[in-house]
């Protein structure tokens, strides 16, 4: 019994970090912008959130500063791909380096240590009662209800599908896509702050840990959906959970790692297919 | 992403190894003339001329740990001799050789010191192309011509945590539970990691042969989140002491500890002060010791090539209860202790491995 | 009516030199590349160390003497092979995230090989031995092809997912099965001295396999110019129900992409293997395969190209070494260097911008306007 | 007072000057039509009014005031509204959606569907364009989409409209149906703009005319009054055409192709139903039709990009079946009705677009022959008088009407015994329409076989030797293309009236 609830706490502790970074990715895809800098968005939080609490104190200002350390790095990979037009795969994974080695070099300078930082205030309420799972419920039904239902969400997808379009009809494709990823990178901030000021109570360097990227894989699977991205994201923790559950019974360890994925890959060869994203993303409304 | 660190990563979080690379005073090269290949060093009590060069294992600085312990070690050697040293880390196994061979060809170090058992075969290769150079590799058990080589036993380091928690789990111990259930996390899967393992299994089962043991692998050195999971699902079944062997990873498993109010062992450096009130003990592994003792045997002119032991005899290796909070019963320091000195006069010989584990339990069960 | 510059081909404006600016303009990658390197240099001296040394030392590292050429070439060996596996794929516009994984396979296939005691002369063993590892990394990477043209599947999941579940089995590998017998390390027992690949210069890790990444570019090249199968995946990647009407087997182009897409990062592990460690050690990929996204990006999607991008990432990491070793600038700056080039030479527009070189074409058409 | 002034405006793209310093006027209240060749311009000249384009120099005067016109925002604040040549829809969006984003009505800050909802299906009502306002536009034939562009624009309320080619893919009716609103708009004082290379429509709807060449404008401002469809031709091409070729077959042959009872189902919906067709060497067999009515299905059933439920063919009496690389292989041509989705790579160059689908022709166990191939596309650049620069270049930087002759010139050339051609001059000029025309007819003069699928009743009718109209699927009527008048021709493919069912 005990070991059930474990599972099932387990399940949901893995997977609210990377609900909130698919849910961002979720907006940025839709509003046109690939979204593969999520793992530097969750790093950033990460760290900002370590960074506020560590200078704070105080755990609101604490994710507040993950929050922001996200969105900064959303608000980059907006200007590069929108302003510039950067490719959007070069921009993720260009972001994704730069923020390993910025948090790192940070680290070195603020804490003398670019293994890790000390310990500070934490939220540390458990999963089932943290802040953060509940703004992560709140946010999958607004998401939704704003990409679905409101004026705001019908011009963002819009934007997202054929931006040509979009402005010709007079909309500000550049301010939505700006909005769109600054959203995305508050999201994934905040998956990243709940790993180190939730979760843990210290940022240790690198220690989102190819989260972001299965953020994407999430996000893709669920075609774009918030609220499949919570469907999607619980079966891959729920796996992740039960193979850590299981291990210890004579399979190697490195099999039993491979279990999620599989999981994933089985899924995608045989439950979702023929997933298309917007048709708009990469492209740009004046070209 | 990339990999975690590569072999020989362990526990982290310690307060007692300096932590952090202090800015270094520009080594890049100054030696005015008296370096050649070591001769110098004979009989010269003063270092001050001398230089060092220091491989780190993959992983790098800021571990917390064996990087960072080594560190600490050389620059403690630093101020007692008045050496100077320069430091790389590795960023792959493939760029040891390479780091190691730039170290031995630039002529200028008196001494070169690599860290961990993956620089064996680079050493063996630059020990050959380079005879003259004094060369120390720690923690292996080669033996290569002309190298010094400092070996100790993870199944010596753990084996005492495994006394401990195969003896606390049935104590009284405040966070005990009834279930005779234990276990131990590991980052990676890796040999001498599961060296580890064996010698806390086979210590804790010296003491309670009945106890479960449990083991789980995290699958990477930098990831505390799934750490700490791995630790609830743990203590979910039954385990009240965790021995933690997962680098930063493990940092999750005393987040673990606190959250379910159980034990927890550190590893590497003295980590008790991550959590005094969870963390029963580390197992310890004096990394910094031994990379200033070859410094010192360098400077005072004893360095020997050779294959040298720094066991629980030499107190290298072992379990440290200093600073940590948790009221051990009477009976099970006494045991520690007792066993401590049986292990250092060789009477008692941990077992290495899995295979023969079974066996080596029956054989050896503890009487006091 | 018509100003004097209406009247001028817009090419001609162009041509008209400006001295350093237009030629800058000229090679916005290269330009691209300088502005990096001197960004990372300030970022260096706002942070208190002392740029000038550290680039000496990079420099150094990377070119200073014959030792450090040959190391820049030996660490921009795998990261050539990995941009133009990269490359391959894109052309077909698939996005190959699983170079990692098609690596590690690559070089389990060829060590399982060479580990057979077949004893063979050493120039066909060492062939086989590639071969074999090109197999299994295209076939890894073909199933991905595969399963997009069967079940639709997205291949960056695809990808993705199997990279972890290669590395993961590599692991396995090299703990159990092909685990060298009483090591305490997770790597199998060293090849045979015959099937190591040729050194190219003596007590140096620069084997033949810069040699075969330089070929493997050439080759790819005249792939896409020469060959039916490359021009059908041009056409597949650009257009694909343009592809469809003219015939082409849209299915099975993507899946050859993919197969010689993953030959090559196969290849990668095979050389890294037989000729950089000679056995099969757990993790010893350093994220080539995702570097290799850097690489291609600043070759832009060139295979030819991407010799030169892969020697120039080669040459920081080389640096990178000495760097580490002689000064006390911590290696992330490199790490920082690497991301500004990757995203400053994907954006030549923010380049011009910095350096203000967006100010010559309006300041033209202004004057055009004027004396309309 | 002008609506619209433009003076002095220049447009140069790297390398085409597209606009050389054109002065355009459109007076309040009329209705103008922008004449020109492919490439003259005029897109370019209506996208710098609708703010899209920017511009090297010149001055926009709107209703008098001077105005630089920055973005479409800006064009829409001052009242402009503009139907696009490419379409701007959003597949996987409804009608409505598509038609009111960016003047959505709301309910706080929740989109009011059903409101909007309303408001279209009136509009669409009003206009009798048949469409459901909550249909999502993917599902939608080009004409019906043609249609929400149109909406789109009128629902602005914009007082100066633009329409950039909106006729190309209308039937005579819906065409007709068009003129009646944009005369109904002219009467509330609006302002209009219309793109049409089609000069009987100029001559049916405009006011006034003004005609580009090569980016320049070479008439001004110019009533309608006394043109007639020739001087129109001629002011635009600057040479004379022969307008409405038309040429008797001289002699048909056995049966190139024969097909029964091709059917095909998409969900429970019969696409093509039971479509059995014989064409004869040395004839064109004309298809009319209103997209959407299974057209594009059946042009992929017969060259084999899509597998029907049902499918019986034989070219010259053996059977064939396969996918395209066969139907190529076995001498099937086919021009694509879209040419930048089918027919060509854009990113390509025009080197390599020349060889689409016959590559195979120009290579040795797998590797291209470089030579032959340059060869081969000089030649057909001049045969086909392809204006590029030169073979290297991309295809996408051709205007729309060059690009089309690469596809039809790569086709012709490769010498194909049955040629499926389905809207071969789709936005293409009269130069090169009469060009194409030409070519299509010597072709068959040969002995080829033609197929052809066409939404341009003069065309169809004026090549055709024999004439058969789409229907929801199935063949309507058959006949000599003199039997049919233009209305009894409309009639038909709008279902009105399908008395027989043929079997050809
Ligand atoms: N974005 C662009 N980049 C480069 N050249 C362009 C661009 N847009 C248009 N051109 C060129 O400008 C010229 C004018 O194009 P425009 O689209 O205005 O022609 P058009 O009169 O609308 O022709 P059509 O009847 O085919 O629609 C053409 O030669 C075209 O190739
Ligand atoms: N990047 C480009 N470089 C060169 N030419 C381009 C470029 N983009 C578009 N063009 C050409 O400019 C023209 C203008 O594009 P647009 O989308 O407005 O079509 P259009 O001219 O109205 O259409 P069409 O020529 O098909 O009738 C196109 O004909 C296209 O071939
Ligand atoms: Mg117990
Ligand atoms: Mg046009």
């Amino acid at each position: 019994m005990n070991q059930i609830i474990s599972i099932f706490t387990s399940t949901f502790s893995m997977s609210v970090p990377l609900i909130l970074a698919a849910l961002g990715g979720v907006i940025s895809v839709r509003s046109g912008i690939m979204a593969l800098g999520l793992e530097s968005m969750m790093t950033m939080g990460a760290f900002c959130g370590v960074l506020g609490s560590y200078y704070t104190g105080n755990v609101a200002a604490a994710i507040l500063c993950g929050v922001a350390g996200g969105a900064l790095f959303g608000l980059c990979h907006g200007i590069l791909s929108v302003r510039y037009k950067v490719n959007q795969v070069i921009s993720g994974i260009g972001l994704n380096l730069l923020a390993v080695a910025a948090t790192t070099l940070l680290m070195q300078l603020i804490w003398n240590n670019k293994g890790s930082s000390p310990q500070v205030a934490s939220i540390k309420q458990g999963v089932l009662t943290s802040p953060i799972t509940f703004i992560m419920l709140a946010a999958v039904a607004a998401e939704y209800f704003v990409l679905f239902r409101t004026r705001f969400g019908l011009r963002l997808r819009m934007v997202g599908e054929n931006p040509k379009a979009a402005a010709t009809v007079g909309l500000p494709v550049h301010r939505i896509k700006y909005i769109a990823v600054v959203c995305c990178g508050m999201l994934a901030g905040l998956g990243g702050a709940y790993l180190s000021i939730d979760h843990l109570d210290m940022y240790v360097r690198d220690m989102s840990a190819g989260r972001g990227y299965i953020a994407v894989a999430i996000m893709i699977l669920a075609r774009y959906n918030p609220i499949m991205v919570v469907l999607c994201a619980l079966i891959f923790g729920f796996s992740d959970a039960v193979q850590i559950s299981l291990q210890g019974y004579g399979v190697p360890s490195q099999i039993m790692a491979m279990i999620p994925y599989i999981v994933t890959l089985l899924v995608l060869a045989f439950g979702v297919r023929q997933i298309t994203p917007p048709a708009g993303v990469g492209a740009h409304d004046d070209e | 992403g990339s990999q975690g660190s590569g072999n020989g990563g362990s526990g982290a979080g310690g307060t007692t190894a300096e932590s952090g690379t202090d800015k270094k005073e520009n080594a890049g090269g100054n030696t005015d003339g008296g370096s050649g290949s070591g001769n110098t060093a004979e009989g010269a009590k003063d270092g001050s001329k001398m230089k060092v060069g220091l491989v780190l294992s993959t992983g790098g600085l800021g571990d917390k740990n064996f990087n960072d312990m080594a560190y600490a070690g050389i620059t403690k050697a630093q101020e007692d001799f008045g050496i100077e040293f320069d430091y790389v880390e590795p960023s792959s196994v493939s760029d040891l050789l390479p780091l190691d061979r730039q170290f031995a060809e630039t002529e200028e170090y008196d001494l070169i010191i690599a860290i961990a058992s993956d620089q064996e075969e680079p050493i063996t290769e630059i020990s050959e192309e380079f005879p003259d150079q004094k060369i120390s590799l720690l923690d292996s058990a080669a033996e290569i011509d002309g190298v010094s080589t400092v070996q100790t036993e993870w199944s010596e380091q753990t084996f005492l945590a495994g006394v401990i928690a195969g003896m606390g789990t049935l104590s009284d111990m405040e966070l005990a539970n009834e279930d005779n259930v234990i276990g131990v996390i590991m980052g990676m899967d890796l040999p001498n990691l599961r060296e580890g393992v064996v010698g806390f299994t086979a210590g804790a089962k010296y003491v309670n042969p009945d106890v479960e043991v449990l083991e789980g692998v995290v699958g990477a050195f930098n990831d505390p989140g799934k750490g700490k999971e791995m630790g609830l699902s743990m203590y979910s079944k039954g385990a009240d002491f965790i021995q933690c062997i997962a680098g930063a990873s493990g940092l999750g498993v005393f987040g673990a500890a606190k959250e379910a109010d159980r034990y927890a062992f550190g590893v590497g450096p003295n980590q008790n002060g991550e959590d005094p009130d969870h963390i029963v003990a580390s197992s310890v592994r004096s990394v910094d010791e031994m990379v200033y003792n070859e410094v010192k045997s360098i400077v005072e002119g004893t360095w020997e090539p050779g294959l040298h032991m720094s066991g629980m005899k030499e107190n290298a290796v072992g379990c440290d209860m200093e600073g940590s909070n948790v009221a051990v019963p009477d009976d099970i320091k006494a045991a520690v202790e007792d066993i401590r000195g049986r292990i250092a006069s060789g009477e008692l010989v941990p077992c290495k491995n899995a295979d023969e584990l079974d066996a080596w339990v029956q054989a050896n069960q503890y009487t006091k | 009516m018509s100003g004097i510059g209406s009247k001028a081909p817009a090419t001609g404006a162009a041509k008209q030199s400006y001295g350093v600016k237009a030629v800058l303009a000229k090679n916005m990658s290269f330009t691209a590349l300088i502005l990096a390197l001197i960004l990372g240099g300030v970022i260096m001296s706002i942070c208190g160390y002392n740029p000038f040394e550290a680039y000496g030392a990079i420099m150094k590292g990377a070119f200073g003497g014959k030792k450090a050429i040959c190391q820049t070439l030996v660490q921009a060996t795998p990261l050539i092979f990995a941009g133009l596996a990269y490359t391959v794929a894109k052309r077909a516009n698939l996005i190959n995230l699983g170079i990692e994984g098609q690596l590690y396979i690559g070089a389990l296939g060829t060590s399982m090989f060479a580990l057979l005691p077949l004893n063979l002369p050493p120039v066909p063993w060492i062939i086989l031995a590639l071969l074999c590892g090109m197999v299994f990394g295209g076939l890894y990477a073909g199933l991905v092809g595969f399963m997009k043209v069967r079940f639709g599947s997205n291949e960056v999941i695809a990808t993705m997912m199997l990279n972890t579940i290669a590395v993961n089995f590599v692991e396995y590998a090299v703990n159990y099965p092909l685990k060298e017998e009483g090591k305490s390390i997770a790597q199998t027992a060293k090849f045979a001295e015959a099937i190591w690949l040729p050194k190219i210069v003596d007590k140096t890790q620069l084997t033949i396999a810069i040699i075969i990444a330089a070929a493997a570019c050439i080759v790819i090249k005249l792939l896409f110019d020469r060959t039916v199968i490359g021009y059908e995946i041009k056409c597949v990647g650009q257009n694909l129900k343009a592809s469809e009407t003219a015939g082409i087997r849209i299915g099975k182009v993507m899946i050859i992409a993919m197969l010689i897409s993953g030959a090559i990062a196969g290849l990668l592990g095979g050389t890294h293997v037989m000729g950089v460690d000679r056995r099969l050690i757990a993790g010893f990929s350093s994220g080539y395969g995702f570097d290799g996204i850097a690489v291609a990006a600043l070759a832009a999607d060139r295979p030819v190209a991407v010799i030169l991008s892969g020697i120039i990432f080669g040459a920081l990491r080389a640096g990178c070494m000495v760097l580490n070793r002689t000064t006390g600038v911590p290696t992330e700056f490199i790490d920082v260097i690497q991301a500004l080039i990757i995203l400053l030479v994907a954006a030549p527009l923010l380049v011009k911008e910095i350096l203000r070189m967006n100010r010559k074409h309006t300041a033209i058409s202004v004057k055009g306007g004027r004396t309309a | 007072m002008y609506a619209v002034e433009m003076r002095n405006i220049t447009k140069q793209y790297p390398l085409v000057r597209a606009l050389d310093n054109v002065d355009f006027l459109l007076e309040e209240g009329e209705i103008l039509s922008l004449l020109g060749e492919n490439g003259a311009g005029k897109s370019t000249l209506m996208k710098i009014l609708y703010g899209i384009c920017k511009p090297d120099e010149g001055e926009i005067f709107v209703k008098g005031t001077a105005t630089a016109i920055k973005s479409p925002k800006q064009a829409i604040d001052l009242g402009i509204g503009m139907v696009h040549q490419h379409f701007m829809l959003t597949p996987v969006l409804t009608v409505t959606e598509n038609i009111v984003v960016g003047c959505e009505p709301v309910k706080g800050i929740v989109f009011d569907r059903e409101t909007a909802e309303r408001k279209v299906q009136e509009m669409i009502d009003r206009y009798g364009f048949g469409i459901r306002a909550s249909q999502k536009v993917s599902g939608l034939s080009v004409g019906e989409q043609q249609k929400v562009e149109i909406l789109k624009a009128i629902y602005r309320n914009a007082d100066i409209l633009i329409l950039d080619e909106p006729t190309a893919v209308l039937t005579p009716q819906e065409v007709e149906e068009l003129f009646h609103i944009l005369r109904e708009l002219k009467a509330q004082n609006k302002s209009i703009v219309i793109i049409t290379h089609k000069l009987k429509e100029t001559l049916a709807i405009a006011d006034s005319i003004s005609v580009l060449r090569d980016g320049k404008m070479i008439t001004g401002h110019v009533s309608i009054k006394g043109a007639t469809a020739d001087s129109l031709a001629q002011m635009m091409v600057g040479r004379e055409v022969t307008l409405g070729v038309s040429r008797k077959a001289r002699s048909v042959g056995g049966t190139a192709l024969r097909v029964r009872d091709i059917t095909l189902k998409k969900k429970d919906r019969y696409i093509l139903n039971h479509i059995s067709l014989e064409l004869k060497k040395g004839e064109i067999l004309g298809i009319a039709g209103i997209e959407g009515n299974g057209q594009t299905e059946l042009i992929e059933c017969l060259t084999g990009i899509c597998h029907p439920d049902r499918l019986d063919m034989e070219k010259d009496g053996q059977p064939i079946k396969g996918g395209p690389d066969e139907f190529i292989r076995k001498g099937i041509g086919h021009i694509p009705e879209d040419r930048m989705t089918r027919g060509l790579v854009l990113d390509l160059s025009i080197l390599d677009n020349m060889i689409l689908g016959y590559q195979g022709r120009f290579q040795k166990n797998g590797i291209l022959d470089r030579k032959k191939m340059k060869h081969f596309a000089d030649s057909l650049l001049q045969e086909f008088r392809i204006k590029a620069p030169n073979p290297l270049v991309k295809a996408s930087s051709l205007s729309g009407g060059n690009q089309q002759k690469i596809v039809i010139a790569r086709v012709f050339s490769e010498d194909p015994d049955i040629i499926i051609v389905a809207q071969p001059t789709r936005g293409v000029d009269i130069g090169a329409m009469e060009y194409i025309h030409e070519r299509l007819l010597d072709l068959r003069d040969e002995g080829k076989a033609v197929l052809l699928i066409s939404a341009d009743l003069d065309e169809v009718k004026s090549l055709s030797d024999r004439l058969t109209v789409i229907y929801d699927g199935e063949l309507v009527a058959e006949g000599r293309p003199e039997e049919f008048d233009d209305m009894e021709l409309g009639l038909l493919m709008t279902g009105a009236k399908g008395e027989r069912r043929a079997s050809i």
